[in-house]
């Protein structure tokens, strides 16, 4: 037996399957950090985090099928202000029960609308397209703008429970902001009992904000953009 | 040849000792209230610092340009020394590249706590966000965030570039110890290192070419953080020498602090063998002269002051160095200026007990030249003062007490668990020694 | 407000509040931190009915906004009180609650502007700390229990024809509540009726009746004097009428036909400020040089030759003539004043017109009030009444009115707050808040009006004094009963109607007093006796709270006092020179000893004041009636002489060696021209930079470009402009720590400059908004575009995407950005609220928006129009307030508007303009008198 | 017992020298499977390996010169096309306040790639290895200098390449075989 052949040979500190699962590992750790990134993209912009399709406490069952749907009400029947002011306001107690007085009178339904009327109160509506408070949302400028209830309100005509239709997200306002048109075949639907008529959709108004489109270093900036239009 | 590497690794491998345990309580002690201070911002805002308007900046700002100046005092001599191939790099590097990244751990922090919404830092970062808005790119301070993450991510390469072989190593020595976990950990660290020479050959020119791309992006971080003031319009602070004087007055801090380490280190760990006489005498000549240069710095600005036309600007100088600054101002000068001169003295350059509180009293120097210039710069604004002076609270106070404990925490970490001096360098440079006595 | 006023239908807009919530939620506060409790309380407040919930954030479900969008917002006139005379407004309300309070362009005393004291009912309306509840010594009472004591007080009054039965007012001018009281003198021939105004200036009383055998009011038309003397008067200031006399002087000065303004003083005032010669004068030294003018005047029937030389005063208003003018101050002497008449009379001045008070009983009120203290402590006094005025804290000590108060049995103390005197009282009952009940009252010409309420009461027990008083005649009427009456008998032979209907939607309800021609009297100059050496005591009401009666203002706490600054509280005020040589320094706590009675307060210099007088701010040191007025720098009432005095020689002052400097937002004392502030000689122009060269081209702005254009010759200083935006934008109180901390939050401040000699330097001020840089500096430096300029160059602030690093305000070179250091959010989301500014969280940069609401508000009120923004269509809230103008606004495109005008005046320029900055906010410099340097 | 087939034979010297001296003797005879062995750079011997670094030099600057461009592309792209902001007057591609982002992000890419592409240049990490069967194989680490011959090179037969190295005067020779 020679001396250089040796046999006795040292243990492996690692096994062959460590390097293997090293690389698992280190793979694994990057396919966790992506999927993260993808999976925060998704969530922010998904309708769940905004509420959408969530109906609100009301205090009364309120159904807008039965009245702009079924019934075919214009929408400032209600919310008169929305071609005046920047809140488009809630119906009063007399608005409801100056019909209701007559027709479906359930009184058991409409107590809190008689509760208020009694008390010359408002009638504690809940919304659910309210927008946060550092958002200055005019109503009367978009519908003059000719931009439709349904852009931001969905079908509510289809609506048992009304419910918010969009996120109402800076996103969401800003695709309409930088490219009005993209809206434009919402707004068209928004003549089944709404406002306005389809064709008066867009028309730019003289002193709009979009008139003032101008370009700097080739570059064409809209006021419809700024934060101010926007922002409080 | 045989290896004299060998107590390096046993002063890692040894358990810890009784100094060491209490040297970790109180930079634990210290930890804790870097935490409390830390809390107290995040509960209650940054009311609870000392700034106000116009002072919306203090201590946050100071001590992070601070750690910043440290960082990168040391990694640039760390670099410095891979590049030249210089035998000290065998003695310090590694406690170069250590206290800079401790030091940019401690720095990276301060930015997003200085912040009034701290938890939306992320918005400085450019990602598709919901709300389609995307950071500022021409702020200084986008600059910043990523001079500090280039700066964090590059050093710790640079610093595990040369720890791998020496990893291996530890792998080694700990099975031959039979201390299997152990080695499994530095095992995996290590890479799988094994010494081949091609192996060295490729690792060798990646070491050194991170360390030249180090250089440039340290001078550049520095510089980034003294372009946030150097953009404003505040007379004090709207000057083009600014990211120059930053830079360099802050070579002592980094200097001072790997000189009091090498001298600390290299008696609890006894390592005089590696970290010789030699070596200790070139550091402190090293701090010498960056003190040199730091005192031309500040040399240079009161030259500039005196040849500068516009009067606010002028006074704002007088104000900082004469005036209610002076303090600071002088306190700077004489701390990482002055005092390191001492150190041309060869009799002293080889104390322990002179080289190590002139190292860490550079380092304060330096602090207190940040103040003067966070602090003292706004002296003397454009309006008369329309506030009152910066006082510092305690919650800053704990934060800058904090962030020194938590400094001294990872450095004792690294002291305690990885090779102390680069070994591989070591073994490279006595064979090369020998071979040469040989020769002769 | 363009908006015309307009009348509510019927006075109760909804909803109406349960104010039983709110009363019941306010329990014993302590006063730590005036901040949290402002905070705490309003949101108090809050629960008394606001339509819309708290909202911080972004709610997924919230309740409906306003029921009716139209409907929620309606402007009312009204007036309010100040020294019992009326000031008219335009109320601002949002789903029935009152938000702010604009000048009535139609009343007298308004046209339009606002001062401080106006722009704060809103806060005093919604603070919980108000008396809500009807109290038996303390504890509430159900209503019925007051009633019946009412009534046992008639049945013990009615035998004995009412002896023992008093009335003690404030300053009476309505002609309602005077009617009503002379109804109760008429049944109860035995009783009285007292008079107490801390402030009231008794010397004008008594030296018209000398003079001419009545009390009247002189009114003086700055818009056509030549020359006015001012001895210690403070016309700009705090005269009856001032924002109407700021508005006549500023016209004359910019029509060219500057008025000569010669004032002299003890200490310095804003009028004394604009002055275009300022004569620093030691009270003692009052007398005897209006009689030297007089004298150089030639005035006849002098009793005493003239010591004092001032022949060239008396020149200078001998040049101007008939349009030369004297006024003496409230707190000048009878003497004084019967000279200043003579002096009128000898010149022959017709820029003034002597109208009948339009008090309903003018009297030296300091001896109606003592007469009645002696009175009480003779045990005379039965049945007191006090309606309204706080004479256990605002009567002088010396009068001891607090221990006299102890000896009457039946004492009713009828005030919006618990006071110091309700705590004395038997009964106290909660008066209405003025914007919530109604009532009349006239203005300081005489101009009638009748005040009605713009929002349902949050007090449902409140009582006003004439509902109190018809109650004790037995025959009760509501208050707007009583109105009606008053009126009816008025416009007899008019459709009242018609007249009730026009009076309410103009606010005004008749014309200005008649005026008088009188002759002076013989034996009109009754020299007093000269003052003896020593250093002189001088009282004066607290430019902030108006000796005390608004110490309950948080916002008016807050504002830094015109040329002191300093907030939350007072100071002893002396001359640099007097302090130096006592070895003081500016802080230090002083004992201030008169009459053997002594206060702690400290010692703070003015510049200007005259040396050997130390004037008192009345005002501070309350000990009762809110926390937010409680304990805030020392009460010199505590040392006024029983004779209600202005000023007192034997003043003592002794060091304490402590220090309790007040809470001051001036931290620079230094006294040097600066180059923020420009003025030019009369007729002169600035040299007019050439528009500074950029690198790059310019920004485009096609529409509107907004502008802001300061006229500093205009500005008085008297901080209606940040009161205003204060109001206007949810702008939050920090309280006196964090203001001593720099961390005040005004959007705009004013700043005050000396320039010149201490003993008498020019003073002038500045109002500092953003300035909306077109190269603004703030911008590249934030990180996330949290602040950049919109389409019509304004620089935006958008909070929701501010992170804070404060960056901006480093660079920004104005230092006008402020940093919500605190969450303020609680606290200011109350009804007082204005819902169209948000509310900025904790952690935020904030600044000045140009009042962005407002121009968007008008943009889309155009846009539905479809016609084009008109200038002035859109007025800044502080634009709007400015009693002289000061402030213009507007589009900076178009080459007619007024603020493209002023940008073509000569005396334009930008602050700071050598840095590039390219300020849309500009200056007009100040017009310089020729001593001032300039 | 079932024996496993050698990987190698491995040769174990003390001093570069030798090791140096072994390589080049090791490539005279023609051997193209071989490995060599040290605790530090030997960078002679790398050389008669024929290892070149280049590559990291050359992945380093094109990994910099994406970032360069990843960072100035986003930069422009976002602030000219995406939102396009009036910022304090500024133009909307204010090129030289990106460049100091850009030139940070570049290096930090290079640094980045210089790491990974020696690692991935290495073939690292590669925890188990034929070489740690080698006897003693742990001291290369320390004081050792090996070379090691493969036992897929045609040259390789157990009695003749054993006879070769001995012929270096090694201090040792062992066949290495897994276990």
């Amino acid at each position: 037996m020679p001396v250089w052949s040796v046999r006795e040979t040292m243990a492996q500190l690692f096994s062959k399957r460590a390097d293997s699962r090293l690389r698992l590992a280190i793979g694994f750790a990057c396919a966790v950090l992506l999927l993260s990134c993808a999976t925060g993209f998704a969530l922010v912009r998904a309708g769940q985090t905004w509420a959408v399709g969530h109906p609100a406490e009301q205090p009364i069952p309120f159904s807008h099928a039965v009245h702009a749907g079924g019934l075919g009400l214009d929408c400032r029947f209600c919310h008169a202000g929305v071609e005046r002011t920047a809140d488009a306001g809630m119906p009063s107690a007399e608005t409801c029960l100056g019909c209701h007085d007559r027709v479906w009178n359930v009184a058991a339904q409409f107590t809190p609308l008689r509760a208020a009327l009694a008390g010359g109160t408002a009638v504690q509506w809940a919304s659910v397209s309210r927008l946060p408070n550092h958002v200055r949302f005019d109503h009367a400028a978009h519908t003059t703008a000719g931009v439709g209830c349904v852009s931001c309100h969905g079908a509510v005509q289809e609506m048992p429970r009304t419910v918010r239709a969009e996120t109402l997200s800076m996103g969401f306002c800003l695709d309409c902001h930088r490219d009005p048109t993209s809206g434009q075949p919402r707004a068209v639907e928004t003549t089944t009992g709404g406002l306005p008529a389809g064709e008066a959709a867009f028309t730019p108004r003289p002193h709009g904000l979009r008139a003032l489109r101008y370009r700097h270093f080739g570059v064409e900036v809209s006021p419809m953009t700024r934060c101010s239009t926007c922002h409080r | 040849m045989s290896d004299n590497t060998i107590p390096v690794a046993e002063a890692a491998l040894r358990p810890g000792a009784w100094g060491f345990r209490l040297a970790m309580a109180a930079a634990g002690a210290g930890v804790v209230v870097l935490v409390a201070s830390v809390a107290a911002v995040l509960v209650r805002g940054v009311a609870v610092w000392g700034n106000n308007i116009p002072h919306v900046w203090g201590f946050d700002l100071i001590a992070y340009a601070w750690w910043i100046g440290i960082a990168n005092a040391a990694s640039l001599f760390a670099a410095v020394l891979v590049l030249r191939r210089h035998g000290l790099r065998t003695a310090v590097n590694r406690f170069a590249e250590a206290a800079a990244l401790a030091a940019i751990l401690a720095a990276a922090a301060y930015p997003i706590l200085h912040l009034g919404r701290p938890w939306l830092f992320l918005w400085t970062l450019p990602y598709p966000a919901y709300t389609g808005l995307w950071p500022q790119f021409g702020s200084p301070l986008v600059w910043d965030f990523w001079g500090i993450m280039s700066h964090v991510v590059v050093t710790s390469l640079f610093w595990f570039i040369g720890l791998i072989p020496d990893l291996a190593s530890m792998r080694d020595r700990a099975a031959r110890h039979g201390r299997m976990r152990a080695a499994r950990a530095y095992g995996i660290l290590a890479l799988g290192w094994r010494g081949s020479v091609a192996h060295w050959h490729r690792h060798q020119a990646a070491y050194r070419l991170v360390a030249a791309l180090v250089l440039p992006l340290l001078l550049w971080a520095q510089t980034v953080v003294a372009l946030e003031f150097a953009t404003t319009l505040v007379p004090a602070w709207h000057q083009a020498r600014l990211p120059l004087h930053v830079v360099v007055t802050g070579l002592p801090s980094g200097l001072g602090v790997v000189l009091a380490l090498a001298a600390v280190l290299r008696q609890a760990l006894s390592l005089e063998r590696y970290v010789d006489e030699r070596d200790m005498d070139l550091l402190a000549r090293l701090l010498a002269s960056a003190g040199l240069a730091a005192g031309m710095a500040y040399a240079h600005e009161l030259l500039v002051g005196f040849l500068e036309e516009d009067p606010t600007t002028r006074d704002a100088l007088a104000a900082r160095v004469f005036g209610g600054g002076a303090p600071a101002y002088c306190g700077a000068v004489l701390l990482s200026a002055v005092l390191p001169q001492l150190l041309w003295l060869g009799a002293l350059r080889t104390r322990t007990l002179i080289v190590v509180p002139v190292g860490v009293l550079a380092a304060a120097g330096v602090w207190l030249d940040r103040w003067s210039i966070v602090v003292g710069g706004l002296l003397r604004d454009h309006m008369p003062a329309v506030g009152p002076e910066y006082a510092p609270s305690v919650a800053e106070w704990g934060l800058l007490g904090g962030s020194v404990a938590l400094f001294a925490m990872v450095l004792l970490l690294f002291g305690r668990l990885v090779p102390a001096v680069s070994m591989f360098e070591t073994r490279h440079e006595e064979s090369e020694t020998e071979a040469e006595r040989e020769e002769r | 407000m363009s908006a015309p006023p307009r009348r509510g239908p019927d006075s109760t807009p909804e909803p109406p509040q349960p104010a039983a919530l709110a009363a019941g939620a306010h329990g014993p506060v302590e006063r730590r931190d005036a901040l949290l409790l402002v905070g705490a309380s309003l949101a108090l407040a809050a629960l008394g009915g606001c339509d819309e919930a708290p909202e911080h954030g972004h709610p997924l479900h919230a309740p409906a906004r306003a029921v009716d969008g139209a409907a929620a917002s309606a402007d009312y006139a009204t007036v309010l009180e100040l020294d019992g005379l009326a000031r008219g407004v335009v109320v601002r309300t949002r789903g029935g609650h009152a938000v702010k309070l604009e000048g009535n362009p139609a009343h007298p005393a308004s046209l339009g502007a606002t001062d401080i004291f106006a722009e704060a009912a809103v806060l005093s309306l919604h603070d919980p700390h108000r008396s809500r509840r009807i109290r038996r010594d303390g504890r509430p009472v159900p209503r019925p229990m007051l009633d019946a004591a009412l009534a046992g007080a008639r049945e013990e009054l009615v035998p004995r024809d009412g002896r023992g039965l008093r009335i003690l007012t404030g300053p009476v001018s309505s002609p309602t509540l005077a009617r009503v009281i002379g109804e109760v003198l008429a049944a109860f021939p035995e009783a009285a009726w007292h008079q107490h105004d801390p402030l009231a200036g008794d010397g004008a009383q008594e030296g018209a009746v000398r003079a001419f055998g009545q009390p009247l009011a002189v009114v003086p038309d700055l818009s056509r004097a030549r020359a006015v003397l001012c001895l210690g008067a403070d016309p700009l200031g705090d005269m009856p009428g001032h924002l109407r006399h700021a508005r006549d002087w500023i016209t004359a000065r910019r029509d060219g036909r500057r008025a000569r303004l010669i004032v002299a003083e003890a200490a310095p005032s804003i009028t004394g400020a604009r002055a275009d010669r300022r004569i620093p004068l030691h009270p003692a030294e009052a007398e005897p040089f209006a009689r030297g003018v007089a004298q150089a005047l030639g005035v006849e029937g002098l009793a005493a030759a003239g010591t004092h030389p001032a022949a060239e005063i008396a020149a200078e208003l001998m040049a101007a003539g008939p349009d030369a003018l004297v006024l003496a101050g409230r707190r000048e002497g009878a003497t004084v004043h019967a000279l200043a008449h003579a002096m009128n009379a000898r010149l022959g001045s017709t820029v003034l017109r002597t109208l009948p008070h339009p008090l309903a009983r003018p009297e030296p009120m300091a001896a109606s009030l003592a007469a009645l203290a002696s009175a009480m402590v003779a045990e005379e006094v039965t049945h007191l009444l006090i309606l309204g005025p706080n004479p256990a804290y605002d009567a002088p000590a010396a009068l001891g009115f607090e221990a006299a108060l102890r000896r009457v049995p039946f004492v009713l103390h009828l005030g919006a707050r618990q006071d110091e005197t309700s705590r004395l009282c038997a009964w106290h009952v909660p008066m209405p808040h003025e914007l919530e009940a109604w009532g009349d009252c006239r203005a300081f010409d005489g101009t009638p009006s009748i005040r009605q309420p713009v929002t349902a009461t949050l007090a449902d027990e409140a009582r006003g004094p004439v509902e109190l008083l018809s109650a004790l005649l037995g025959a009760p009427v509501t208050a707007r009963a009583a109105v009606e009456a008053t009126w009816r008998a008025i416009w007899a032979g008019r459709d009242f109607d018609a007249a009730w209907a026009e009076a309410l939607e103009t606010g005004v309800a008749g014309g200005a007093a008649v005026p008088l021609s009188l002759q002076l009297r013989e034996g009109w100059d009754q020299p007093s006796p000269p003052m003896p050496a020593g250093l002189v005591a001088a009282f004066a009401p607290d430019p902030g709270t108006h000796g005390g009666a608004e110490a309950h203002e948080a916002w008016l706490q807050e504002l830094p006092r015109p040329l002191t600054k300093i907030t939350w509280g007072n100071a002893a005020l002396m001359a640099p020179a007097t302090l130096a040589e006592l070895g003081l320094s500016p802080g230090d706590e002083v004992e201030l000893g008169l009459e053997g009675r002594t206060v702690l307060a400290p010692c703070w210099p003015v510049p200007g004041h005259v040396p050997g007088c130390v004037t008192l701010p009345l005002g501070g040191g309350r000990r009762a009636g809110g926390p937010v007025g409680e304990g805030r720098g020392f009460d010199a009432y505590a040392l006024r002489p029983a004779s209600g005095a202005w000023t007192m020689p034997g003043l003592s002052l002794r060091s304490t060696g402590r220090r309790t400097p007040p809470v001051t937002a001036d931290s620079h004392h230094q006294i040097d021209p600066v180059e923020a502030v420009r003025s030019v000689k009369p007729g002169g122009a600035l040299p007019q930079p050439t528009r500074d060269a950029s690198l790059h081209p310019d920004w485009p702005y096609p529409g509107h470009a907004w502008g802001m254009a300061i006229d500093l010759d205009a500005c008085i200083g008297c901080n209606a402009c940040a009161l205003a935006c204060q109001a206007e934008n949810n702008v939050p109180v920090v309280g006196p720590l964090a203001v001593s901390q720099g961390r005040a939050m005004h959007w705009l401040r004013v700043d005050r400059y000396h320039h010149g000699a201490e003993e008498n330097p020019a003073s002038s001020f500045q109002p500092v908004p953003c300035m909306h840089c077109e190269q603004a500096p703030c911008e590249p430096v934030c990180p996330v575009n949290a602040t950049l300029h919109d389409h019509e160059g304004l620089n935006v602030m958008v909070h929701a995407r501010c992170i804070g690093t404060r960056t901006c305000s480093n660079n920004c070179p104005y230092k006008v950005r402020r940093f919500n250091w605190a969450d303020h959010r609680r606290s200011l989301d109350t009804p007082a609220r204005n819902p169209e500014v948000s509310l900025r969280p904790r952690g935020v940069m904030e600044k000045c928006t140009y009042c962005s609401h407002r121009i968007a508000g008008a943009r889309s009120a155009a846009a539905n129009e479809g016609r084009a923004l008109q200038d002035g269509e859109v007025e800044t809230a502080c634009q709007r307030a400015c009693p002289t103008r000061a402030i213009t606004f507007g589009d900076l495109n178009d080459p007619g508007s007024a603020v493209s005008g002023a940008r073509r005046d000569g005396r334009h320029y930008a602050m700071l303009g050598q840095l590039g900055t390219r300020p849309r906010t500009t200056y007009l410099a100040r017009v310089a008198a020729d001593e001032e340097p300039s | 017992m079932t024996q496993h087939p050698a990987f190698g034979l491995m040769a174990e010297f003390d001093d570069p020298e030798p090791l140096t001296a072994a390589v080049r003797a090791a490539r005279e005879a023609g051997w193209r499977r071989l490995e060599a062995y040290s605790p530090f750079p030997v960078p002679e011997a790398a050389e008669l390996l024929g290892v070149s670094a280049a590559p990291i030099g050359f992945i380093a600057l094109g990994a910099g010169a994406v970032g360069a461009v990843l960072a100035a592309g986003t930069a422009w792209y976002v602030s000219v096309h995406v939102y396009p902001v009036n910022v304090g007057g500024r133009p909307l591609n204010a090129w030289p306040a990106f460049m100091p982002t850009t030139y940070l992000v570049a290096i930090l890419w290079a640094c980045a790639a210089a790491l990974l592409g020696m690692l991935a240049l290495n073939g690292l990490p590669r925890l188990n290895h034929p070489a740690f069967f080698a006897r003693g194989f742990h001291r290369v680490s320390e004081d050792r200098f090996c070379l090691f011959l493969s036992a897929e090179d045609p040259l390789y037969d157990p009695e003749s390449t054993a006879r070769f190295l001995r012929g270096l005067s090694p201090l040792r020779v062992s066949e290495v075989r897994g276990a």
